[in-house]
Formats: C-alpha cells, sequence, structure tokens
C-alpha cells in the first residue's frame, strides 16, 4: 500500500459539556473516497474542520503526505491542496458567483479570466454556472454548485463534502457521483459526510464510523448493509414506525391555485399551489431545499398572507388570517428553523411554551399571561414526549437540537390541531427520537388530523405519508400515493437533473 | 472675618466656548487677579436654564458662596427663587429685568459699540453692502442691527445691510457658510452677532473688513479686523465684589455701556483712514461722556411712521423690548 | 489568550454584580483622570458619590433633587427600553420631548390666564399627545416605507430644535416678557403649573408619572401579552412573527409609548422645574434617556436604579465643578467611562470568559 | 429679491467646502458598515478628531502634521468602540452612543489650552491648467488640498470595495460573518481595521472643520455634523459615489438656504434652518422605498454582533 494522503491519530476536541471527538485515528489514501458517517452530533463536522484549520484539536496529530500537517487557519488548509464543501453554505447572497468562488480560493485570477474559468470547469464537469449571477438569485442545487466549483478550481488534494447531497435530486446526486469518481481517478481524495447510506454504498471505497465523538467501526460500505451500518451508527437495534392503514375523511385543508411573492429579497416565489388533505390523511411533500418549502410552510402558518380564497379549512377561506386567527381555528404549524423561528433562543422552555399556545391553551386572559399555567403546559409537553431537561426554566438554546425538536412539535400536537403543517421534523434528530416523533405524527393523523409534512428526507417521506408531492421552484407537483412510487419517479417530479449534464472529461 | 469671601459664577455654556461665557470667566479670573487670597472664586460652566440652574445655584448658596453671578438671560427666574430662600447671599444677574434685596440685575449697552462699527463699515464700503450675521430675533441683537444700519447709514446713504439669521449663538460651520453667502451677495464689511470667529477668519481669506465680536479676534482676522466690540465685564464685577467686602452692596438694575467701560473698543487699526478713525474715536469720546445716545432722533420706524422726533431720545424700555427695524433695513425680522 | 464561551443561562450573579463592577471600575478609571488633571481623586469621587447623598451642607437638598432630575430621564428611558427591547431604535426622544413640551404648553397659554382643574389635566393629554404625534412620523414611515427609524427619529430632534425657537421667539413669546424670548412662566400660572407636591421631596407630577410608568412597564413585560411580544420581537424577530405577532403593529405601539412618554416628560418639564418654553428648552434628556436606558438594562427597575445614578453623576459633578474646580468636560467624559465600562463588563452575564490557547484558528 | 444673484458656480464651490467634513466622516462609516458594523459614534471620532489635529497643528506648526494627528487620534479612539463590540461582544448602538459622550468630553479636556488660538493655515492648492479654466477652473480647482483628497478617498473607496479583493473580503464580512469565518477571514480583525479606518475618516473630517473650515477650536464645534454623516450613509444606500452626491446635496441645500437669506429673498427664516432635514428624511423614505436591488446594498450583517464559537 502506498503512503496514505491524510492520516489522523489521536484527534480530540472537547466543547464545553461535549466531546465532540474523542480520540479519533484513520486514514485515507490518495483517490480514495472515503465515508464518515455517524448520527447528528456524533462530530463529523467537528472532525472535517479540523482537518481544514478552522477548529484547533485539543490533542492529537495529522499528517499530509507523511509530514506533519496542522493548518492554522483555512487558508494554509487550502494551500495545502485541501478543499471543503460545506454542511451550511459558505456562501454570500448579495456577491455574485465569480465573487463568491475568489473568496474561497487563495489567490484567484483576476474576475474576468475567473469567470471564464469558471464556465470552462462547471461545462466540464457538467454543473453548469453563470459566473455573473448573483448567489440569492440560485437555487439550493446551484448554490451547491458554486461550493463545488470553487473546490474543484484549486485543484484539491484532499476535497471535503459534507452533507452534499442533502439539497440535490436523485437524478443531481448520480451525476455529482460521476463526477467525484472522476476526481478520484484523477488521484484526488474525497473524504464524503451523508446519512444517505444507499449512496454511499454506490460511491464510497471506504468508511469510518463515529458515535459520541468516537471512531466505532470502519468498514467496506460496497460490501455491508445500509441497515448494517446504520446500527453501527446507533449502536441498538432500530425500529420502524408503526402505522394503522385508515380510510381517509372528509378534505380538511384545501389549497387552490396559491400563487405569492417572498417576504425575503432572495425567497422562493410560490407558483400556483394546489392540494387537499383530508382528515386523517399524512401528505408529504418533499423537493430539494431552497425550493419553496419555507414559503410554503409560512402560507400555511399565516406567517405570509396571500388571496383569501387560496387556502381554506373545510371549506372556509383563511388565507388572509394571521398566525394567531388560524391557530384558534386549529390550523398548527412548526417550521424547520427550531432556534430562532420554532423557539425563541434566549427565552425559558415555559415562555416557549407561551409562543403559539397562548391562546388555545387558555394561558392568558385579557391580555395577562398565566405563568403557573404556562408552566404546567411546558412540563406536560416535556413530559409526553421524553425532552430531556432540568425544566421548564431553562433556555431553549440549552436544549440539545433534538431535545428542542421534540419539544417543538409536541408543543403543537399536545394543542390537538386539526390541521398540523410541519417542516423538516426530524432533521438534526437522532434515530430513537426521529423515531418518536414520527409516530407522533402517524398517531396523530390516526386520530382524525390532517399532517402536511415537508422533509427532505425521502426514506421519512415514503415511511409516513399516504401521499406524495414535490416542490420545485416554488411549483408542486400533483400528489401521488406514495405506495409503489420510485425513486426514479420521484426524481422527475423534484425537477429531475435541473439542467446538469454528465461530466465531459 | 478670616475666611476669604466666596464668590461663585454660572455660565449657560462651556467657557472653552471663546464667546458669551468665555468673556464672564475672564471678568471672574480678572476678580482673582485683583483681589487675590481675600476672595475665593467658583464656577460651573454649561448649566442648562430651568431647573438644573436653580438646583446649581441652591447648591452653591449652602456651601457658603456669599456673591452668585449668574450670567445669562435664562437664569433670571431660577436666581429669583433662589434668592427669596437665601436672603443673606448676594445675586447678580446679566441681562435681565428683574431684581430683589438680594439680586442686582446688570447689562451691557452693547449697541454702543454698534453705532460705532456702523459709522466705520458705512465708511470703508466700497460696494456699499454691509452684510450682518445675526444669531436669533432677540431685541438685545436688534438693537445692535438697528444702532449700526443707522450709523452706516449716516456715514454713507447709499449703504445696504444684508442680514442672515443662523438660528444658533454658535455654529462655526454654519457661520462660515453664512459668511460666504454673504460675500458672494457682493458684501464687503461683515459684523456678527455669534460667537465663533468663523466668520472672521472667511473674511481674512476673502480679504474684506469684518469686526471682532465679544473678544478680540485679531489673531483670526489680523487685516480683517478693523475693531472689535469687547464685553468686559472685569470692572464691574470688581466693583460689586469690593462692595460686598465693604458692605455696601444694594441692589441696583444697572445698564451700563462705553461710560462705564463694560463695552470696550479695541483700538482700530490703522487700514481704517486716519479722518474715519478719528471719527470714530470722536463718537467713542462722545458715548462716553454721555453726550451722544446713538438712538436720537429723528428715526423713523421701518414703514416710515415716526418713532423718534428730533432730537428725542429712545427711552431704555424701548430698546429692551426691541422688535423691530428703523427705516431703510430690507426685509423683516422672523417672528 | 482570553476567549469568551457563551453560557447555556444566563448567569444570574453576574447580571446583578455587573454594574456594581461597572461603577467600581468608573471610580478607578476616572479617579486616575482627576488625579491626571491634578485634582485629588479620592475628593473627586467623594464629592460625586457622597456629598449629594450624604454631606450634611447639601444632603437634605440635595437627596430630593436626585428624583426631579432622574424623573424625566427615567420616564423617557422607560419607553425607549421597551421599544429597544424589540429592536426599534427611537434615538430621538430629545424631539419628542421638545414637542410634548411645546404641546403642552401651547394648552396653557391658550387657556392663560383662565382658572379651571381640568387645564393641567388637558395638558398632560397634549403633551403626550405631541410627543406620540412626533413619534409617528419614523413609526409610519418605517411601517409604510422601510425606512429607518434611528436616522428619521434623530433628523427630526433638529426640526424639533428648530421649531422650539421658532416657537420661543415668536408664538409662544411672552407679550408681558419685555420682548425677550420665550414663554409665559408656566409655574406661575396655578392652573398650568406642575408644582411640587409635598414640599422639600422633589416630587412633583413628572416623578410620580415616571414611577408609574416603571410599574407599568415592569407590569406589562412580565405579565402582559404585549410585553411578551415586545420581548419575542427583539430576541428573535422570526419566532414573533411566527407567534403571529404584527410586527407593524409594533413598531407603532413602541414608538407611540416611547414618544408619548418622552412628550409628558416635556410637559412636566416645563410646566414645573424649567417653568418656560425657551429657545433651548431642552438640556439633552433625550439623549440621556437612551444611556440611562442601556445602564438599567432596558429593565424598568434597573432604568429607575439607574436614573437616580445618573443624576448623582450630575449633581455630585455640579458639587465637583465649584468645590474642586473638575471642569464639566471632566464629568462628561467620567459619564462616558460609567457606559463603557458597563458595556465591557455586561457580556460577563452571558459569556464565561476562558484563559487559554484559541480554539479558532 | 434678486434671486438671480446667486452665482450656482459660486454655490458650488462653497457647498463643496461645506460638505468635505461630513463627506469624509460619511465615506468612513461607509466603510464600517460595509464590514456589518454600525458605530453611532461619529460625532464624538469627529470632534476628537478636531481637537487632536488642531493641538498637533498648533504645537508642530504644520497642519499636515495635525491632519495625521486627527486619524490617529480618532482612530485610537474608534479603537475603544471596536475591543467593546467585536471582542467583547457589546451592543453597538449603546456603544456608539457612549462614544460619543466620551468623544465630546474628552475633546474638551484637551482642548482646554487651545482656545482662542490660530492654528498654522493650510493653504489653496489650484491645480494646475484646470485652475486657469474660465469660470469652472476658479470655482472646481481652486480649493485647499483636503477637498480632492476627500474626493479621491471617495473614489478609492469605490475602486477598493469594486475592484479589489481587500474590497470583496470586506463585503463579504459584512454580508454573511458566519460564511466568512467559515472560509478563514478573520472578520474580528477586519471589522476593527474597517471600524479604525472609519475612526480615521471621522477625524479627519473634524479637523478639517478645526483646521480650514472654522479654523478654531471651540468646544462642541462639530454641532451634530457626525449625525448628518450617518445620515448620509443610508441616503447613498451605501455606494461611495452617492456618499459625494449626499454630502454635496446636504452641504448645498444647507448653504442655499443662507444664500436665500443673504440674496434677501423673503423666505420663512424660522422655518428654514430645519430645511437640510426634513429634505433629507424625504430622500430617505423616496431611497427605502423603492423596493429591489436598492435595499441589497444594505450589508446584511449590519449591527449584528458576531461570536465565532456559535
Ligand atoms: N462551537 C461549538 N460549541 C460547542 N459545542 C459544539 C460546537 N460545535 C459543535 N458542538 C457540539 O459538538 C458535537 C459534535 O458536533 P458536529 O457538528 O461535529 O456533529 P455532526 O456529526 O456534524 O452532526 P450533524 O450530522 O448534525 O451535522 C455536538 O454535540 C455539537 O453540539
Ligand atoms: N454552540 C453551543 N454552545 C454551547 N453549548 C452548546 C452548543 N451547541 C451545543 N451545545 C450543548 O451541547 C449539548 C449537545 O447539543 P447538540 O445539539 O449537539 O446535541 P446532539 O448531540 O445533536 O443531540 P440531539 O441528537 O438531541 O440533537 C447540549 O447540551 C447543548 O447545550
Ligand atoms: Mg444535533
Ligand atoms: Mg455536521
Amino acid at each position: 500500500m502506498t503512503e496514505p494522503l491524510l492520516s489522523i491519530e489521536g484527534l480530540t476536541k472537547v466543547y464545553p459539556g461535549v466531546v465532540a471527538n474523542d480520540d479519533v485515528s484513520f486514514a485515507i489514501q490518495p483517490g480514495e473516497i472515503h465515508a464518515l458517517l455517524g448520527e447528528n452530533g456524533a462530530g463529523k463536522s467537528t472532525l472535517v474542520k479540523m482537518i481544514y484549520g478552522l477548529v484547533r484539536p485539543d490533542a492529537g496529530r495529522m499528517a499530509l503526505r507523511g509530514m506533519p500537517y496542522g493548518p492554522e487557519s483555512p487558508h494554509a488548509a487550502r494551500a495545502a491542496g485541501v478543499a471543503m464543501v460545506f454542511q451550511h453554505f459558505s456562501l454570500f447572497e448579495a456577491l455574485n458567483v465569480a465573487e463568491n468562488v475568489a473568496l474561497g480560493m487563495e489567490d484567484p485570477p483576476p474576475q474576468r479570466q475567473l469567470a471564464r474559468r469558471i464556465r470552462e470547469v462547471s461545462e466540464t464537469y457538467g454543473l453548469p454556472l453563470d459566473p455573473t449571477r448573483l448567489v440569492g438569485d440560485l437555487s439550493a442545487g446551484e448554490r451547491q454548485r458554486v461550493e463545488i466549483i470553487r473546490c474543484l478550481l484549486q485543484d484539491p488534494k484532499l476535497l471535503i463534502m459534507d452533507e452534499p447531497t442533502s439539497v440535490l435530486t436523485p437524478q443531481e446526486v448520480e451525476i455529482l457521483f460521476q463526477t467525484l469518481r472522476k476526481l478520484s481517478t484523477e488521484g484526488t481524495a474525497i473524504l464524503y459526510i451523508s446519512h444517505k447510506l444507499e449512496e454511499i454504498r454506490s460511491l464510497c471505497d471506504a468508511a469510518t464510523i463515529l458515535r459520541l465523538g468516537k471512531v466505532v467501526g470502519r468498514c467496506d460500505p460496497r460490501s455491508v448493509s445500509a441497515r448494517a451500518m446504520a446500527e453501527m451508527m446507533v449502536g441498538t437495534a432500530l425500529q420502524t414506525p408503526k402505522r394503522q392503514p385508515a380510510e381517509p375523511g372528509a378534505p380538511l385543508l384545501e389549497v387552490t391555485h396559491l400563487t405569492l411573492p417572498p417576504a425575503r429579497a432572495f425567497g422562493t416565489v410560490l407558483k400556483d399551489i394546489s392540494f387537499t388533505v383530508r382528515a386523517g390523511e399524512i401528505l408529504g411533500i418533499g423537493g430539494v431545499a431552497g425550493n419553496g418549502q419555507d414559503e410554503l410552510l409560512a402560507a400555511l402558518s399565516g406567517e405570509a398572507r396571500g388571496v383569501g380564497d387560496a387556502v381554506r379549512l373545510k371549506g372556509r377561506p383563511i388565507g388572509r388570517l394571521g398566525p394567531t386567527e388560524r391557530r384558534a381555528l386549529a390550523v398548527l404549524s412548526a417550521p424547520e428553523e427550531r432556534l430562532g423561528h420554532a423557539a425563541a433562543p434566549d427565552m425559558s422552555l415555559t415562555e416557549n411554551a407561551v409562543l403559539t399556545a397562548a391562546r388555545r391553551q387558555g394561558l392568558q386572559s385579557r391580555g395577562f399571561l398565566n405563568w403557573g399555567k404556562s408552566r404546567s403546559f411546558a412540563e406536560r409537553i416535556i413530559a409526553a414526549f421524553d425532552v430531556r431537561t432540568p425544566g421548564p426554566g431553562v433556555a431553549a438554546r440549552a436544549l440539545s437540537g433534538g431535545n428542542l425538536q421534540k419539544f417543538v412539535i409536541g408543543r403543537e400536537i399536545l394543542q390537538q390541531p386539526e390541521v398540523l403543517v410541519v417542516n423538516q421534523p426530524t432533521w438534526g434528530v437522532d434515530a430513537a427520537a426521529a423515531s418518536a416523533i414520527r409516530q407522533a405524527l402517524l398517531d396523530l393523523a390516526a386520530g382524525g388530523a390532517a399532517v402536511v409534512v415537508i422533509s427532505q428526507d425521502l426514506d421519512e417521506l415514503m415511511e409516513i405519508a399516504d401521499r406524495f408531492a414535490a416542490l420545485n421552484e416554488g411549483r408542486l407537483s400533483a400528489p401521488r400515493p406514495t405506495r409503489g412510487l420510485t425513486m426514479e419517479e420521484i426524481g422527475l417530479m423534484m425537477g429531475g437533473a435541473h439542467d446538469m449534464e454528465v461530466a465531459h472529461v | 472675618q478670616d475666611d476669604p469671601l466666596k464668590v461663585g459664577f454660572i455660565y449657560v455654556g462651556p467657557i472653552g466656548d471663546f464667546g458669551w461665557s468665555h468673556e464672564h470667566n475672564v471678568g471672574r479670573l480678572a476678580v482673582e487677579e485683583h483681589f487675590g487670597d481675600a476672595v475665593e472664586t467658583t464656577y460651573v460652566e454649561s448649566v442648562p436654564e430651568g431647573a438644573d440652574a436653580e438646583r446649581v445655584l441652591t447648591q452653591m448658596a449652602l456651601s457658603g458662596h456669599d456673591l452668585i453671578f449668574t450670567t445669562s438671560f435664562g437664569f433670571m427666574d431660577p436666581t429669583i427663587n433662589v434668592a427669596a430662600r437665601f436672603p443673606d447671599v448676594k445675586f447678580e444677574h446679566a441681562t435681565g429685568y428683574k431684581t430683589a434685596d438680594n439680586v442686582a440685575a446688570y447689562n451691557a449697552r452693547f449697541y454702543e459699540g454698534r453705532a460705532v462699527i456702523g459709522h466705520i463699515a458705512g465708511k470703508m464700503t466700497e460696494t456699499n453692502r454691509i452684510g450682518y450675521i445675526g444669531s436669533y430675533p432677540i431685541p438685545e441683537v436688534i438693537q445692535g442691527i438697528n444702532s449700526a444700519y443707522i450709523h452706516a447709514k449716516k456715514a454713507n446713504p447709499d449703504v445696504e445691510f444684508r442680514v442672515v439669521w443662523v438660528y444658533s449663538w454658535f455654529d462655526p460651520a454654519k457661520e462660515a457658510d453664512a459668511a460666504n453667502a454673504l460675500i458672494e451677495q457682493g458684501v464687503d464689511v461683515i459684523m456678527q452677532h455669534t460667537d465663533s470667529t468663523a466668520p472672521m477668519t472667511i473674511a481674512e481669506e476673502a480679504g474684506i473688513f469684518a469686526f471682532g465680536q465679544a473678544s478680540d479676534m485679531s489673531n483670526f482676522g489680523p487685516n480683517a479686523q478693523l475693531t472689535a466690540i469687547i464685553d468686559n465685564w472685569a470692572p464691574y464685577y470688581i466693583e460689586r465684589v469690593q462692595a460686598v467686602l465693604d458692605g455696601t452692596w444694594e441692589s441696583q438694575n444697572i445698564w451700563h455701556g462705553i461710560p462705564e467701560g463694560m463695552v470696550e473698543l479695541t483700538p482700530i487699526t490703522d487700514r481704517v483712514p486716519e479722518d474715519v478713525r478719528a471719527e470714530a474715536e470722536a463718537m467713542i469720546a462722545a458715548i462716553a461722556a454721555g453726550e451722544y445716545h446713538p438712538f436720537t432722533g429723528p428715526l423713523n420706524y421701518q414703514d416710515g411712521t415716526e418713532w423718534l422726533a428730533e432730537g428725542e431720545v429712545a427711552d431704555d424700555e424701548t430698546l429692551l423690548g426691541m422688535n423691530f427695524y428703523v427705516e431703510g433695513i430690507q426685509g423683516d425680522i422672523p417672528q | 489568550m482570553i476567549r469568551l464561551e457563551k453560557r447555556a443561562t444566563p448567569s444570574r450573579f453576574w447580571t446583578a454584580t455587573t454594574p456594581v463592577l461597572a461603577v467600581v471600575l468608573t471610580m478607578l478609571a476616572g479617579g486616575m483622570m482627576f488625579a491626571l488633571l491634578g485634582k485629588d481623586p479620592v475628593a473627586a469621587i467623594r464629592t460625586i458619590f457622597y456629598a449629594p447623598l450624604f454631606d450634611p451642607t447639601f444632603a437634605s437638598y440635595s437627596r430630593p433633587q436626585l428624583l426631579v432630575k432622574a424623573g424625566p430621564l427615567v420616564l423617557i428611558a422607560v419607553g425607549l427600553s421597551l421599544g429597544f427591547r424589540a429592536g426599534i431604535w427611537n434615538i430621538g426622544a430629545e424631539g419628542q420631548y421638545i414637542l410634548g413640551a411645546l404641546c403642552g404648553a401651547g394648552v396653557a397659554l391658550a387657556f392663560y390666564p383662565a382658572a379651571g382643574w381640568y387645564i393641567f389635566p388637558l395638558m398632560v393629554l397634549a403633551g403626550a399627545f405631541g410627543g406620540w404625534a412626533w413619534a409617528m412620523i419614523p413609526a409610519i414611515l418605517k411601517t409604510r416605507f422601510n425606512t429607518n427609524e434611528i436616522l428619521v427619529s434623530l433628523l427630526l430632534v433638529y426640526v424639533a430644535q428648530s421649531l422650539l425657537a421658532a416657537m420661543a421667539l415668536g408664538r409662544m413669546r411672552n407679550p408681558q416678557g419685555g420682548g425677550f424670548p420665550g414663554s409665559r412662566n408656566l409655574s406661575q400660572y396655578p392652573a398650568a403649573s406642575n408644582p411640587e407636591l409635598i414640599a422639600g421631596t422633589g416630587m412633583h407630577w413628572g416623578v410620580v408619572a415616571a414611577f408609574i410608568a416603571v410599574i407599568l412597564a415592569y407590569i406589562l413585560l412580565q405579565r402582559h401579552m404585549l410585553g411578551f411580544q415586545i420581548r419575542l420581537a427583539g430576541q428573535a424577530p422570526r419566532a414573533a412573527r411566527f407567534a403571529g405577532v404584527n410586527t407593524a403593529r409594533l413598531v407603532l405601539i413602541c414608538l407611540g409609548i416611547s414618544g408619548a412618554l418622552a412628550g409628558m416628560a416635556g410637559l412636566f418639564e416645563v410646566a414645573g422645574p424649567a417653568g418656560q418654553i425657551t429657545i433651548d428648552f431642552n438640556s439633552g434628556y433625550g439623549f440621556t434617556a437612551i444611556i440611562v436606558a442601556f445602564l438599567g438594562r432596558l429593565h424598568p427597575v434597573g432604568i429607575l436604579l439607574a436614573g437616580l445614578l445618573m443624576a448623582l453623576t450630575y449633581i455630585g459633578g455640579e458639587l465637583a465643578q465649584f468645590m474642586l474646580g473638575i471642569p464639566s468636560a471632566a464629568i462628561q467624559a467620567f459619564q462616558g467611562m460609567l457606559l463603557f465600562f458597563l458595556l465591557a463588563v455586561d457580556m460577563l452575564s452571558n459569556y464565561r470568559i476562558r484563559f487559554g490557547r484559541a480554539e479558532v484558528a | 429679491m434678486d434671486l438671480g444673484s446667486i452665482n450656482v458656480l459660486v454655490l458650488l464651490a462653497s457647498l463643496m467646502v461645506a460638505a468635505t467634513p461630513i463627506m469624509l466622516a460619511a465615506i468612513g462609516e461607509l466603510v464600517v458598515e460595509k464590514a456589518g458594523v454600525l458605530n453611532l459614534g461619529v460625532e464624538g471620532m469627529m470632534i476628537t478628531g478636531a481637537i487632536c489635529g488642531f493641538a498637533i497643528a498648533v504645537e508642530t506648526g504644520s497642519p499636515v502634521a495635525g491632519f495625521v494627528a486627527a486619524a490617529l487620534g480618532a482612530a485610537a479612539l474608534s479603537l475603544i468602540f471596536g475591543v467593546l463590540t467585536q471582542v467583547l461582544l457589546a451592543n453597538q448602538v449603546a456603544t456608539g452612543l457612549a462614544l460619543t459622550l466620551f468623544g465630546l468630553g474628552l475633546s474638551a479636556l484637551i482642548g482646554q489650552g487651545y482656545i482662542g488660538v490660530r492654528p498654522p493655515a493650510l493653504g489653496r492648492m489650484p491645480i494646475p491648467w484646470l485652475s486657469d479654466l474660465p469660470v469652472v477652473g476658479r470655482v472646481l480647482f481652486r480649493h485647499d488640498v483636503i477637498v480632492y483628497l476627500s474626493i479621491l478617498l471617495v473614489a478609492g473607496v469605490w475602486a477598493m470595495l469594486k475592484y479589489s479583493r481587500a474590497g470583496l473580503i470586506l463585503r463579504a464580512v459584512g454580508e454573511s460573518h458566519d460564511a466568512a469565518h467559515a472560509l478563514g477571514y478573520k472578520v474580528v480583525r477586519i471589522r476593527i481595521l474597517a471600524i479604525m479606518f472609519g475612526g480615521a475618516c471621522a477625524g479627519l473630517g473634524g479637523a478639517y472643520l478645526s483646521l480650514i473650515r472654522v479654523p478654531q477650536w471651540t468646544e462642541g464645534m462639530t454641532a451634530g455634523a457626525g449625525w448628518i454623516a450617518l445620515a448620509i450613509v443610508v441616503f447613498a444606500s451605501w455606494r461611495p459615489w452617492r456618499v459625494l452626491l449626499g454630502a454635496y446635496l446636504f452641504g448645498g441645500i444647507a448653504v442655499l438656504q443662507l444664500n436665500l437669506q443673504a440674496a434677501g429673498v423673503k423666505i420663512p427664516v424660522e422655518y428654514l434652518s430645519m430645511s437640510p432635514y426634513i429634505i433629507t428624511i424625504l430622500v430617505l423614505v423616496v431611497i427605502s422605498s423603492g423596493r429591489g436591488r436598492a435595499s441589497l446594498n444594505a450589508p446584511a450583517s449590519l449591527g449584528k454582533t458576531f461570536h465565532a464559537a456559535q
């Protein structure tokens, strides 16, 4: 075997209260596509941030091509031939593509020349990009391309990709994989982080699995089943949520020809969206992030108000009502962003309970809040949804992501909605908690509510939704029953490969 | 008694304004100088008029001051109020009209100085246009404009006044702009009734003439300044402190001017021709001797109706409340 | 290398201690400044902080004066703090204060010399209205045209000052004032005056109003839905929208309340301690109140204490001027330091200081 | 009444001088805000620059040394703001206000010995050739060097932001500090440098007042110019050339109203001094209500606190 490109030994990183990485060691060969697996919070991002020079390890050593390696900053990492695509985009919406690319390069050529190179490289790899467009105007998929092109322009020896496919359609994923395989044959090593185990099985040569910051296993993903890998990650056997088949009832929520301009500068326009959800039914809405999910949730929750007739509850137009009025009518929702949108980070759980439940739970009378009652409501949520926290007095941001998500979903479900709209209900939540949340949604529907689940996790939607529709650039495909739907069909509903094509070289 | 006499001053602006408060502080320093250890002076600067003034005065009275000078018109009511509570403390209020047993009022006839500079300006202008930068349209400023105009007109019948109000006692940038605006209108002599030296500097640069205000500004306009009207509070302050020391202090209401030395002019520069200088000095002497009053009839109101008949002299009450222009001045007083 | 680590929950200990720490640090740094100026630092600090409260010569007079000076500051700051908490930046309370005084005095002068119990209450209403209306300009421009309220409210201060000068010299000039600028003295017009309620206490209606405002603001923020929405909008604007808070309405309410309170402060001042409208009747209360609001951490009780502390530095500062000859500029710099230190140590309640290697390269 | 007696070109010449202090301060603040920081302490930095420049010019006899000292002094003051807001994570609005309060006090303290002193003069610098042009030459090309410098500074900031890598990084930091941090840019360091640049520019503006425009030291002599500079940055929707336009427009209105008075035009003077402010508000309304790209110029993380470990 040749000398490894990158070898890591005993890397440790401690955050207050969490050991994010605990004595992690592994090696990557040149040209290898190496997967890094682990549950949310297992420490994957922390590990690659250390390789990229963004976080300094507390202990441990790294070596690049046999030489000691310890980048002081991302500049040093880039200079050493390491490039990274971030989990949360590191892009600037008000700047154009070329400027964004230049910012991620060590010594970029002059703008005009850079623009030409961007055109060339993006064509070559089948990821067409217009260097003069503002990034804010791009779709999520296109933004991803900006990140990738930025890396490719630097001829990296090691390319780190932190969950790159969560914003791509299955077809786009396939094209990306061909690009990555091509890079790999050219000798570039790739460190690839993803939760999508089937993808990893088809792409990667090796895998390292992290749990609670420790390496708990290594495997060859081509020869191990996805389920086996998942159980290695979680450390226990997985159970799938139970689902009782039920007859859908009368239509509760009807959306007809909903068209809405976005509230924020770079938002998506919702175009002519129509669907119906019946009592007892779960409608799954899939699609690549940034195609109008946030806007659709806002239109249903009442944050964005549109034409009165476009949204109806049991035939009654509610499109002009705000969130409070809709809640009074038992239309509840839970947005994707937990901290800052669904919950106020610096407020206590009690106060966060008041956030949406003041009216329905009678937590206020004549404008005055009843803190005692609010507190006991918060305690009920904590008990019913197994939220791990010292008590309702702690600030929301002190909770782990999964626990806060359980609190948010619990807060809405305990208010007995007739219609519940949730966006990414299990994003960033560990497998056990995720399955608890899914079960709660199924139970809610079984109890006669109409549920809309917006999610980028297609497996999740296949598991709990009765019908499936996809959002693509603000348009919604016609909903179809989930039973018997193939990945190919779903991919096409999500907009196929957009304008991407297979790499030319 | 061994304790020195405690004399307090309160100023409406900072002593660094190089204008009104600065001149009063010069007076205070003169008192210190004159009496040495016999007197201790204190001051509080930038005291807002109203409640704050009343509080500062009370605290000064409490802390054992024997005599307190309150140096702004807006301190009048607070002075009267506090004086009522401290009958043993003596107060001197500048530019107001209310007095009490232990409150005296003093004011300066600046218009006497303005009569002199009006005369010089009338003689010196070649474009026959004189610029006047006014702060606020209040009687004191209007007295000055009228007095300067009357004497400029006498010296030069073709003279014309351009008045610009800046609505501030002290805004150097705005005063500079105002001076520039006046110069663009062909003005070649500038008078100001604001506190900064900005107009003087602009005049110097433009090579025209100007008059110092409140203090000698020749530093800023060595060529431009023809003379400056000085507020000289020192003699009065020394006199009144002496009266307290002697036990002869009594309430009074005085309006002093050139005769008493409260208003002074710096030596007229030799850029002013000999004859004009002589005329001006004669006027100063006449005023000082009490032979000449700048507001002596015949004088008409702006609309041409008679104000003062031939030989008639304006009474102080009219002057103190003056809110009209005399005949010949263009424009209206903002109301 | 020092670095900050965010605490999961704010530390109660430091929240209570930082103001004291800031005052102590200011005493040290300010003492150094006074020493540099050639003054005895101990005497200076003692005169500023101790003399107004305990010196036998001044205390019996100065203590009530603390209330008189703090009253308008607290009244304005309480109103401002509501907006600041909601992320609505009214920097123009000075202008609203002027307009309140003008409107209130306008009513009084219109009735002069009639007597009647209703005149003063009407003036209070007019004062609140004046401040409210002036604050509605930035509020409406913000909600309708998305115009930055910081700048509009601030620019309106200059407009209000011009208006004040025009009024003092023109329409409101006292016809019996011998032509001098300035209105009639309202404190000498019984039906319109805002007198000391209990002799020797400094209590006038403005101080009473300030106390009431503190209590109401406390209840509003702790117990009322609107207060909850205000806090929510400031901490997490998106969550506020999700909770159904009408942001535009909140802007109108917050600017309206702060404007009305500033207007009332102006009215109480013009009818009481100040007595009359003059060219420069305003003496910076509106700006100082911003500092008071932050010193008090935007908390009603904190603001009350901060207002008293600020008043103490003013009154003590005046004593230091005439007793020790310390220039007023030094007092101003001293107050600036106090605010700097408060802001500097404020992070202790939300962050933990760690010494050691930088975690981030 | 002779409105015709106001010469537009002469007006232009005087407004160039009138606008220079606020333009200098505003272009500095623009850079600060482009980096995502809102520093409301411009007034305090200006007046500190005014006295530092004045004192050093008087002591050394060199106005140039004065201007350098003004830039350094105000930059040093702004460093307090930088440390408080960037390192100690203090609220930017409150810290800016405190800076103004402190700067006003500090400058008055330093200035105690300089009252009534005349500073050394900085001569005019007619630009050869151009200043000989008929009419225009006299008006536009016979100013002091700082007037030209301020225009060059605007051009420089414009070019820097538009074409240079440093400008790109600065805009990136103001746009999203988290993304910039992830790419390895030192957000805190860049912002502190921007704050100090803003402080230096404000200091130059202040020194222009105390050394050229007035020229004299008096307490509180900036008289609100710093606040106007802040308004002009928004007015300019964060574009350098519009700062120049805004400053000239504001200076122009302020000068024009005095010119109208001097020309004897009958106007309600008592209300006229409000006009520059009212017109600025109206323009702000027009600019901010224009939906679309103009509003995008506002740096997205303006005024937000950045803490790396988040
Ligand atoms: N700056 C930080 N301060 C404190 N704790 C942190 C910080 N960054 C990460 N952590 C914690 O470190 C642990 C590892 O986080 P990391 O982001 O590496 O997880 P991950 O495996 O990438 O998860 P995901 O799949 O959700 O992306 C988590 O518990 C996280 O909360
Ligand atoms: N940026 C941060 N600053 C301070 N504490 C943090 C930070 N991020 C996470 N933590 C703390 O670290 C702990 C783990 O949080 P994290 O969100 O990573 O949990 P997790 O491992 O992802 O769990 P879950 O699966 O429930 O999401 C929590 O107690 C949280 O308070
Ligand atoms: Mg997590
Ligand atoms: Mg991660």
